[in-house]
């Protein structure tokens, strides 16, 4: 898309180039007005009025794939395949959500802001992916933020959605003002904020304040990625906010923060701040820490909470290896895609287990409620990296790609983490395969249980089908590296 | 030379002052004295700005916080059950921790401050700045101003979502729980 | 044709689960007439093998082409009696009796899948598809020892899953250094064979080693990585022993022969001495601690530890040997092929009939057996001959295999293959005396009415004991067949 | 009036802020706290903007975007805070720990 | 490929036998027939010089070979077999396992004839074992006696020790030269060709009973009789004999073997002797008696003499399987075998008769063949060196004592021992059980008339045609050999006379525990079980315990850390996570903020989870999520300083 077609106000502000995002925020005030004004007995309307607003900013999104690679809007947005992947992601993430959401929420009276405040979410992790400048890092961040404590709170006679809201936003706001003035800091040295210009003003300048503005950026986005040492908000959102929030929650905002951290990280320059290492002692950090605390979780959504956590840690490898190896970028995006799909899956059970969490009385489910269980194992040994599934080739991926960066200790710590995490995936499954069934189990809805078993099905596709997905991966590029 | 003293005057009074009125935020023993304290930090700052050349933009910071602060007045009022928010409070938790915190941010903010060399470019003191920043927010940085303005939009309506107690189907709370595990419950 | 040998039982296991329920009976011969295909595959396959060089019977198709990864499949003389001697002893364990605690779709569906993913193992000429069957062999595994088995069958499934899943994973870094050390990139074995990557040794080459050894020893298992092994035998139902032993840890083996002997050769022969000294090791420790055990699972168990041992031993005394004494190598190597069939095959019968006593006496202690031998002949004939072909004796399976694990071995470490043969001894008081204890001397009276083995028992355990002194008295066609294999391998 | 004083005042409000936020019980006051090393940070980028970024016209909307935060955070707080009073009567931190470990 | 018939006549009879085994009636008819034609076939075999190969692999071809000391044996194992198996078929009618017990003689019958006919160490490393497996099962056969299987057990052991020393020279020979053929052992030089040399005299010293193996021999008395007469006659003891008569000259790189095994063989004929004469019980006698022998036949070997060892084994299979079978007469008559109970001599004359020969041909006195082959071997030794000859006129002394005492308390006339006299079970008392059968008659006779008739080996000519059967030569006596050695045969029997006369012929006057001691190997079955066997199997259990609290400790303790850590994390975060902050800046803080009671908890949970040792402490790793937002915040914060930490240390 070279912005030929759509120019509207400039010379370098091709509407095209974000006729996904566009579509979104057109999306979001229709599901608004329509919230507003049906009758109550319409209001799931609503979700059906955002999935389509997700189909049609999903499909501008895939029409761009392949195009410029290139930078826009004056070089602030990334029209690169990897935002374009992100917001395919993201997208899906989010329609999945909805459909979670359903019947979940078809008691509320306010179901039809839900998917406003949903698509204005998404929205967030998808400006958050493209932002090519730190004051759009710092707004995406802060849509999703903004609109993530909300759907954490959407429970609004619940005790624990809203203490979970207030401490998703507590972490948040002390972390967004880190973000904030690292970013300031940042600004000082490069005199702007877009991150190409920064790739070419850092080189060189004062060490000090690039390494206290990189930490201090780094603890802003490791906020939204649930990563050490911001991630204590994650099992409380995983437990306390509504399961299909939770799910989206530990999903959609780290495609975003994923990426965010890597476009900062390739351009920021590596003599002068060791970025790497930093990431990778993160990384370390927050696998390690995911799995120790998920270990002896007794609650399946605490323990799914802290399963992402750790996740986030893998995911961060993929960032060590940002142009070190060749492998690093695929990896990035086949990880968030991995993730996804199997974190969806495992809460997509939980949800259609209406919430059920108790990790006893999930004794029983394999013989009430096969398919279920059956996806329940699916995405827990995804998460693990279980082959065929498409965890596997994540890990395989991003493995190679810490290997090929020289920073083999951290695979090595990887894999032992892996082997914890085994543990604690498998106290879940123990229950439900080898126990016999204590209560009936009743479940929420077809559209929840359509989402999650299409999920389940995805994490087995992603994983075998995985050549022609990283074949389009391939050309990735994360600019303005 | 007299402005360069009238400048340097300036800052270290409002300047200084607005660090001492952020002090004080915390060391008053009424939320409502705290909560003016903060609003006269702010002013401090927006000062500065202006001393700096950035009028616009601290006149729409002090005007901004003048009303911030004042909602936050009305809202201890309402919600604190404490008429005039006036009663002594000492409600810190973790002081010493907090205290350290404070003091190494301080520090290493301050050190970078000092010790980092960051290039010495002036702005141009007779700069159209408000104007550079119309043509900012209109031009090179338009994206980044529309995102803004959704963030702001989507806070709107998050706020209302989850504050407002009236609904356009009565209570807004009714049935705003998570469901019931067993479904012969309430779920409708 | 091989891949339906890999698909055919993991589409059957799909489709057993997906289906209707039938009764037991007829889940079982649904379930053992899906099983018999990859058996039929496997001797149409040996029928059709040439005994050429080279990989045969290949089936490639692209897979992951950005990574180099492909869906590749063949035999060749290693691969081909592994994955035969599988197929067999898959079809004899579905048949075998036992407890399925009313979930027979379910036990059957996790035999197949386990079947369709431990032939890819040996059939995967690809390291990617390599690794996912080798990985996915211990989900099978951990849910056939945590559902169906006794005792604290949790516990042990779950030490199982983390343990091999452990080695796998430290074999999956090993497999990305090769892979990332090869130009251009890839995981095809073919390739990586010609490519022979790290060829030029070095720190990187030596870790990668050091992966592959740990990753493939603990599921061999060798000496100090088998704690896992005993309790998971223990508690596993019979038939899950006899594709534990007989087959899972085959995989270990195998990949030593098949990665690291045929792709890292050079690394190998540096490194064989320790890996020798790992095997003899083995052969002695498993051994003398099979000697003290009261519990005949755990006996048989320990003694796997001692056979694998004598595999070890055989691959890295070819390592060794390569290039200098090529006959000697291919001796060896000959050998500890030959092994892992006769082991899978002996020790596959010990467990089955392990599990027979299980299921008349519910308990392992051999102190509380004896005498047995009046009351079940066939058991104890199978037992015997069993026990016999697993110390050693020619005429036996055992026999031609290690004797000529220990000619290889003793041209390039005498003194090692000296100190293996202490093995030799403690395993025949290991076995003689399993036997005296189980089946000889008084009948104690509480098993005064004990069965003899049923027809369907005897009927598995047949093949088994049959093709066990086949292989003692006529090895020529397993050996042809391997040696095509061995011969060019060591020799290049 | 030069960068360094004008970053040490920025680092003061900040710091207060940061020990505002971390001492405070009531979360109103946590949030003034937060508001603070806004402030501070606030002040750093018109610093920036008018002695070392040559009156780049993004250090005046990095402030502006600094705001916009500022308001978000205080609108979402408020809501939050009022949400949390109704349905547990709480208005310091210790009061929601029922999400824990 | 026919020279396989070796194996393949007994192994099919051995299967008919097991299939008649449902109608009694006829097992002896088709054990003694399958018997008869294993022997026609050794026949054969010997006559055509039989010759087979059986390929196993590419490198691995068994072969047979018929030919020199081999084609004798061929004859002589079955010919011995036979009539042991027509004597078992007959006095063990009772027996319910006699079907299995005959089966497995015929097997034995068919590995042995592989084991001599076999032209490589390969073939013969298979018959080996085999023939060692079969008499584990032999010796078992009353497995429903407790005190059996353990006895094959310990003899099947020992010999399986000895067999590793096959397997190694197999293995050596073949690793050296490709090939472990007889004829090509003398390309061996250096290492292997001592390590052949040592791996086969080991093995022989095994299987035919030598020091320090002997003890196994008593241990297979545990068998029946007709077992023990198979075993110890012309097949299983005899293989070791056999292999190194057959190697010895070949292995020309490893000089030193010839002297070990006469000084060996020499040792165990003269230990041998000594405990064979201080037996109570009449098969042990006759056991250590055959070691005795074997070590003469070694004597032989090693003196370079083959023919001299062929003439003594072929005699020494006859007369042997004579004195076993006589032994199974007397077993079956008195009941016992102790021999202060016995001097039956009056009452099984016939018996006796065909003993005394026997005992004659032990003893080596004139005109019996044994004499003729003893007084080879002494001259073979003596052609070597004079210590080697004093030391087989001495041996050939104690055996004249050990025969003449035991042909004297077997059947010697009257009740001249004490208890034999004195307890109302006496010989005539035990008579009731009957004589030999007609069957055991025959047997015994034809044994005793081939002893006979083995006489003719003193006929002048005969030297060259044992010299020409067994492919050997014979050493020219000198003059002083015969006197010597029959003067020695004088002295024994005059003490066992003497003795006799004193009523000491029993115990010899020696202390019951130092005769024990001494007749029980000089307690060399006592020291292996002391010095090897225990501490084995001491080893062997603290191995056992070692794997499970030791080595798998490792792995418990691996798995323990993550809980461990996350319990250190625990305390780190409850009891104050604003220790982040205080480490960081460097600040020494009492702890703190948490409250005094979720403190103590927290503390006593760790304990708790400590004492309890289990990984489950490990849940307390979410105690770092204390629930509280302001301790975030300080991870938070602390975790911002160690970012910028890590930055700065990365950066350089």
């Amino acid at each position: 898309m070279d912005g030929a077609g759509l120019d509207a106000g400039g010379m370098d502000m091709p509407l095209g180039s974000v006729a996904p995002e566009i579509v979104l925020i057109v999306g979001a005030v229709v599901v608004l007005v329509f919230a507003l004004f049906a009758p109550r007995r319409f209001q799931a309307g609503a979700a059906a009025l955002a999935l389509v607003t997700l189909a049609v900013s999903g499909f501008a999104s895939a029409v761009m794939l392949g195009g410029s690679q290139s930078l826009t809007f004056f070089d602030t947005y990334a029209a690169d395949d990897t935002a374009v992947w992100a917001k395919l992601i993201v997208l899906a993430v989010t329609a999945v959500t909805v459909l979670l959401s359903v019947e979940w929420f078809a008691g509320d009276p306010r179901h039809g802001e839900y998917y406003t405040l949903l698509l204005l979410s998404a929205l967030g992790a998808v400006v958050l992916a493209g932002a090519a400048d730190l004051m759009g890092i710092i707004l995406g961040l802060l849509l999703s933020s903004a609109t993530g404590y909300v759907l954490a709170a959407y429970h609004r006679t619940d005790a624990r959605s809203g203490e979970a809201a207030m401490k998703y936003y507590l972490l948040g706001a002390l972390t967004n003002g880190a973000l904030v003035y690292g970013a300031v800091l940042l600004f000082g040295l490069g005199a702007t904020t877009t991150l190409l210009g920064l790739a070419d003003a850092l080189p060189g300048s004062d060490a000090t304040a690039l390494v206290t503005g990189t930490a201090l950026v780094v603890l802003g986005l490791a906020f939204k990625l649930g990563a050490v040492p911001a991630h204590a908000w994650v099992p409380d959102v995983a437990d306390g906010a509504p399961a299909p929030a939770a799910a989206f929650l530990t999903v959609a905002p780290k495609v975003g923060a994923l990426i965010a951290i890597g476009r900062l990280a390739v351009t920021l320059p590596e003599a002068d701040v060791g970025w790497r290492p930093l990431v990778a002692v993160l990384a370390a950090a927050t696998m390690t820490l995911g799995n120790l605390a998920a270990l002896h979780q007794d609650d399946v959504r605490r323990l799914l909470g802290w399963s992402a956590v750790s996740q986030a840690g893998y995911g961060l490898m993929a960032v060590v290896a940002l142009g070190r190896s060749d492998l690093g970028i695929s990896s990035l995006l086949y990880f968030l895609a991995a993730y996804a799909l199997a974190n969806l899956a495992a809460f997509g059970v939980v949800v259609e287990l209406r919430g059920r969490t108790d990790l006893r009385s999930y004794a029983g489910l394999a013989s009430a409620r096969p398919l279920l269980a059956a996806v329940l194992v699916i995405s827990f040994l995804s998460l693990v990296g279980i082959p065929p599934l498409a965890g596997f080739t994540a890990k395989v991926l991003l493995f190679g790609a810490v290997v090929d960066a020289g920073y083999t200790w951290l695979a090595v710590l990887a894999v032992v983490n892996t082997v914890v995490s085994l543990a604690y995936y498998l106290r879940v499954l123990a229950p439900s395969y080898f126990e016999p069934l204590a209560a009936p189990i009743p479940v929420l809805g077809r559209w929840a249980r359509a989402a999650t078993l299409t999920c389940g099905l995805g994490v087995i596709a992603l994983g075998i089908g995985a050549g022609p997905f990283l074949d389009a991966l391939g050309i990735s590029r994360l600019l303005p590296g | 030379m007299s402005e360069s003293l009238f400048v340097d005057v300036a800052f270290w009074l409002f300047g200084g002052g607005s660090v001492v009125a952020a002090w004080l935020v915390f060391r008053t023993d009424s939320m409502v004295r705290a909560a003016y304290w903060l609003l006269a930090s702010f002013a401090g700052v927006g000062v500065v700005m202006v001393v700096l050349n950035a009028r616009f933009l601290g006149l729409v910071l002090v005007l901004m916080m003048a009303g911030e602060m004042t909602i936050m007045a009305v809202f201890m009022v309402m919600f604190m059950m404490n008429p005039a928010g006036l009663n002594p409070m000492t409600m810190v938790h973790q002081h010493r921790q907090a205290k350290i915190a404070g003091v190494v941010a301080f520090a290493g903010l301050a050190l970078v401050g000092v010790v980092a060399e960051f290039p010495d470019r002036p702005a141009d003191p007779e700069g159209e700045a408000t104007a550079e920043l119309g043509r900012e927010l209109l031009g090179d940085s338009m994206l980044i101003f529309e995102t803004a303005g959704v963030t702001l939009l989507a806070t709107m309506i998050g706020s209302i979502a989850i504050a407002s107690k009236r609904g356009r189907f009565g209570d807004a709370e009714d049935g705003s729980a998570p469901p019931p595990l067993d479904p012969q419950g309430d779920h409708s | 044709m091989l891949s339906a040998a890999i698909f055919v039982p993991i589409v059957g296991a799909l489709a057993l689960l997906l289906a209707p329920a039938l009764s037991e009976r007829r889940t079982r011969l649904v379930a053992l007439a899906i099983s018999a295909v990859p058996l039929a595959i496997m001797v149409v396959a040996w029928v059709r093998f040439d005994g050429g060089d080279g990989f045969q019977l290949v089936e490639s198709v692209p897979w992951i082409p950005t990574l180099g990864v492909g869906y590749k499949v063949g035999v060749d003389g290693v691969s081909l009696p592994l994955a035969a001697m599988s197929a067999l002893l898959f079809v004899v364990s579905m048949a075998y009796p036992v407890d399925l605690r009313g979930r027979a779709r379910q036990y059957f569906a996790a035999f197949l899948f386990l079947e369709g993913i431990s032939l890819g193992v040996f059939l995967a000429l690809d390291l990617f598809l390599f690794y996912v069957f080798f990985d996915l062999s211990l989900v099978g595994m951990y849910f056939l020892i945590a559902v169906w088995g006794h005792g604290d069958a949790q516990r042990s499934a779950l030490k199982f899953f983390l343990y091999t899943l452990a080695g796998s994973l430290a074999m999956l870094l090993a497999i990305l250094g090769l892979y990332l050390a090869s130009e251009p990139r890839t995981f095809d074995m073919a390739e990586l064979i010609a490519q022979q990557p790290l060829a030029g040794g070095g720190l990187r080459a030596a870790l990668v080693f050091l992966g592959f050894v740990i990753g493939l020893g603990v599921k061999t298992p060798i000496v100090p990585f088998h704690t896992w092994l005993p309790p998971a035998h223990v508690d596993a139902p019979a038939p899950a022993s006899t594709i534990l032993a007989g087959v899972l840890l085959k995989m270990g083996t195998y990949g030593f022969v098949r990665i690291l002997l045929s792709m890292m050769p050079d690394t190998f022969q540096r490194f064989a001495l320790p890996v020798a000294i790992v095997g003899v090791v083995g052969i002695v420790y498993g051994a003398l601690v099979a000697l003290a055990q009261t519990n005949l699972k755990r006996l048989i168990a320990y003694s796997s530890v001692n056979h694998m041992g004598y595999v070890i031993l055989g691959v890295a005394a070819a390592a060794a040997a390569m290039g200098d004494d090529p006959d000697a190598a291919a001796l060896a190597l000959s050998g500890a092929t030959l092994e892992m069939v006769a082991h899978g095959l002996i020790t596959g019968a010990l467990f089955l009939v392990a599990g027979s006593v299980w299921s008349r006496a519910e308990t392992y202690e051999l102190g509380e057996l004896g005498g047995l031998a009046g009351r079940a002949p066939a058991m104890t004939g199978v037992v015997v001959v069993a026990a016999f072909a697993s110390l050693g004796l020619p005429g036996l399976a055992g026999f031609v295999a290690e004797f000529q694990v220990f000619a290889g071995t003793f041209s390039v470490y005498p003194v090692l293959a000296g100190l293996g043969l202490l093995g030799l001894v403690v395993t025949a008081a290991v076995f003689l005396r399993m036997v005296q204890r189980t089946f000889l001397g008084t009948l104690p009276e509480r098993w005064a009415s004990w069965p003899d083995l049923s027809r369907i028992e005897a009927l598995a355990l047949l093949p088994l004991i049959v093709l066990v002194v086949l292989i003692g008295v006529a090895p020529a066609w397993v050996l042809d067949v391997i040696d095509s294999a061995s011969g060019p391998l060591v020799d290049r | 009036m030069n960068l360094s004083a004008l970053l040490v005042v920025s680092a003061a409000l900040f710091g207060i802020g940061v020990y505002g936020a971390l001492s405070q019980q009531t979360f109103v006051m946590i949030m003034m706290g937060l508001e603070l090393m806004l402030n501070g940070a606030m002040l750093a980028a018109v610093a920036f903007w008018a002695m070392s970024a040559g009156g780049a016209p993004k250090g005046q909307l990095l402030t502006v975007i600094v705001m916009a935060v500022m308001a978000v955070e205080a609108a979402l707080g408020f809501a939050l805070v009022i949400g949390i009073y109704r349905i547990r009567k709480a208005d310091m931190t210790e009061k929601l720990k029922r999400l824990r470990g | 490929m026919t020279g396989w018939l070796l194996l393949i006549v007994p192994l099919v009879a051995a299967g008919l036998v097991l299939g008649a085994g449902r109608r009694r009636e006829l097992l002896p008819a088709v054990a003694v027939s399958g018997a008869s034609a294993t022997l026609a076939v050794g026949i054969w075999a010997a006559s055509t010089e039989a010759t087979a190969s059986w390929r196993w692999g590419e490198r691995l071809v068994l072969g047979l070979d018929v030919e020199g000391l081999g084609a004798v044996m061929v004859v002589l194992v079955p010919a011995v077999a036979l009539p042991v198996i027509a004597y078992a078929a007959a006095t063990m009618s009772q027996d319910r396992a006699l079907a299995r017990l005959l089966a497995l003689m015929l097997a034995f019958v068919g590995a042995m004839l592989v084991l001599v006919a076999a032209a490589d160490l390969l073939t013969l490393l298979v018959a080996w074992e085999l023939v060692s497996a079969l008499s584990w099962a032999l010796i078992a056969h009353d497995w429903r006696d407790p005190e059996r299987p353990p006895l094959a057990l310990h003899a099947f052991l020992t010999t399986r020790t000895g067999d590793l020393g096959l397997v190694a020279a197999a293995a050596v020979a073949l690793a050296a030269l490709g090939t472990a053929d007889y004829d090509a052992l003398g390309a061996l030089t250096g290492w292997p060709a001592h390590a052949v040399a040592a791996g086969l005299v080991v093995a022989a010293a095994a299987k035919s009973a030598q020091l320090p193996f002997s003890p196994w021999l008593f241990s297979a008395m545990a068998g029946p009789t007709p077992v023990s007469a198979l075993l110890h006659s012309a097949t299983m003891v005899a293989a070791g004999a056999y292999v190194l008569a057959r190697t010895v000259p070949e292995l020309e790189g490893a000089a030193w073997m010839a002297g070990a095994v006469a000084a060996l063989g020499l040792a165990t004929a003269l230990t041998g002797g000594v405990v064979a004469s201080l037996q109570t019980d009449l098969k042990r006698a006759l056991a250590a008696s055959t070691s005795a022998q074997y070590g003469l036949i070694l004597v032989a070997v090693g003196a370079g003499s083959t023919a001299a060892a062929g003439a003594h084994l072929v005699t020494h299979a006859i007369f042997k399987a004579l004195l076993f079978l006589g032994a199974g007469v007397v077993l079956h008559a008195a009941g016992t075998l102790e021999l202060g109970r016995l001097r039956l001599g009056r009452v099984l004359p016939f018996t006796a008769a065909t003993f005394v020969v026997g005992a004659a041909a032990l003893a080596g006195l004139p005109p019996l063949g044994a004499a003729w082959s003893k007084e080879e071997i002494l001259a073979a030794a003596a052609h070597s060196g004079p210590w080697l000859a004093a030391g087989v006129v001495v041996a050939s002394g104690l055996s004249a004592l050990y025969t003449a005492r035991l042909a004297l308390l077997a059947f010697g006339p009257g009740s001249g021992s004490a208890s034999g006299s004195s307890a109302g079970s006496g010989p005539g008392a035990v008579l009731s059980k009957g004589g030999p059968s007609v069957v055991e008659r025959t047997a015994l006779g034809v044994l005793a008339v081939a002893t006979v008739a083995l006489g003719a080996l003193w006929l002048p000519g005969a030297g060259e045609v044992v010299e020409a059967g067994t492919a050997g030569l014979l050493q020219a006596g000198a003059a002083w050999e015969l006197p010597a050695s029959l003067a020695a045969v004088a002295a024994g029997v005059g003490l066992v006379v003497m003795a006799d006369r004193r009523r000491r012929l029993v115990d010899l006057g020696l202390a019951p525990r130092i005769r024990v001691a001494v007749a029980d190997w000089f307690g060399l079955a006592t020291a292996a079980r002391i010095l090897i066997v225990d501490p084995v199997l001491t080893l062997s259990r603290a191995l056992a315990t070692f794997d499970d609290q030791v080595v798998d400790a490792g792995v418990r303790l691996a798995a323990r850390v993550p809980p461990a850590l996350s319990r250190a994390l625990a305390w780190w975060g409850e009891r104050s996570v604003d220790g982040i902050v205080q480490a960081v800046a460097g600040v020494t803080l009492a702890a703190g903020v948490a409250s005094r009671r979720a403190d103590e908890r927290v503390v006593d949970r760790a304990v708790e989870g400590l004492a309890r040792e289990t990984g489950r402490a490990g849940r307390q790793s979410r105690r770092l999520q204390t629930g509280l937002a302001h301790h975030y915040y300080l991870i938070a914060a602390g975790g911002l300083v160690a970012l910028v930490a890590i930055a700065i240390l990365g950066t350089s």
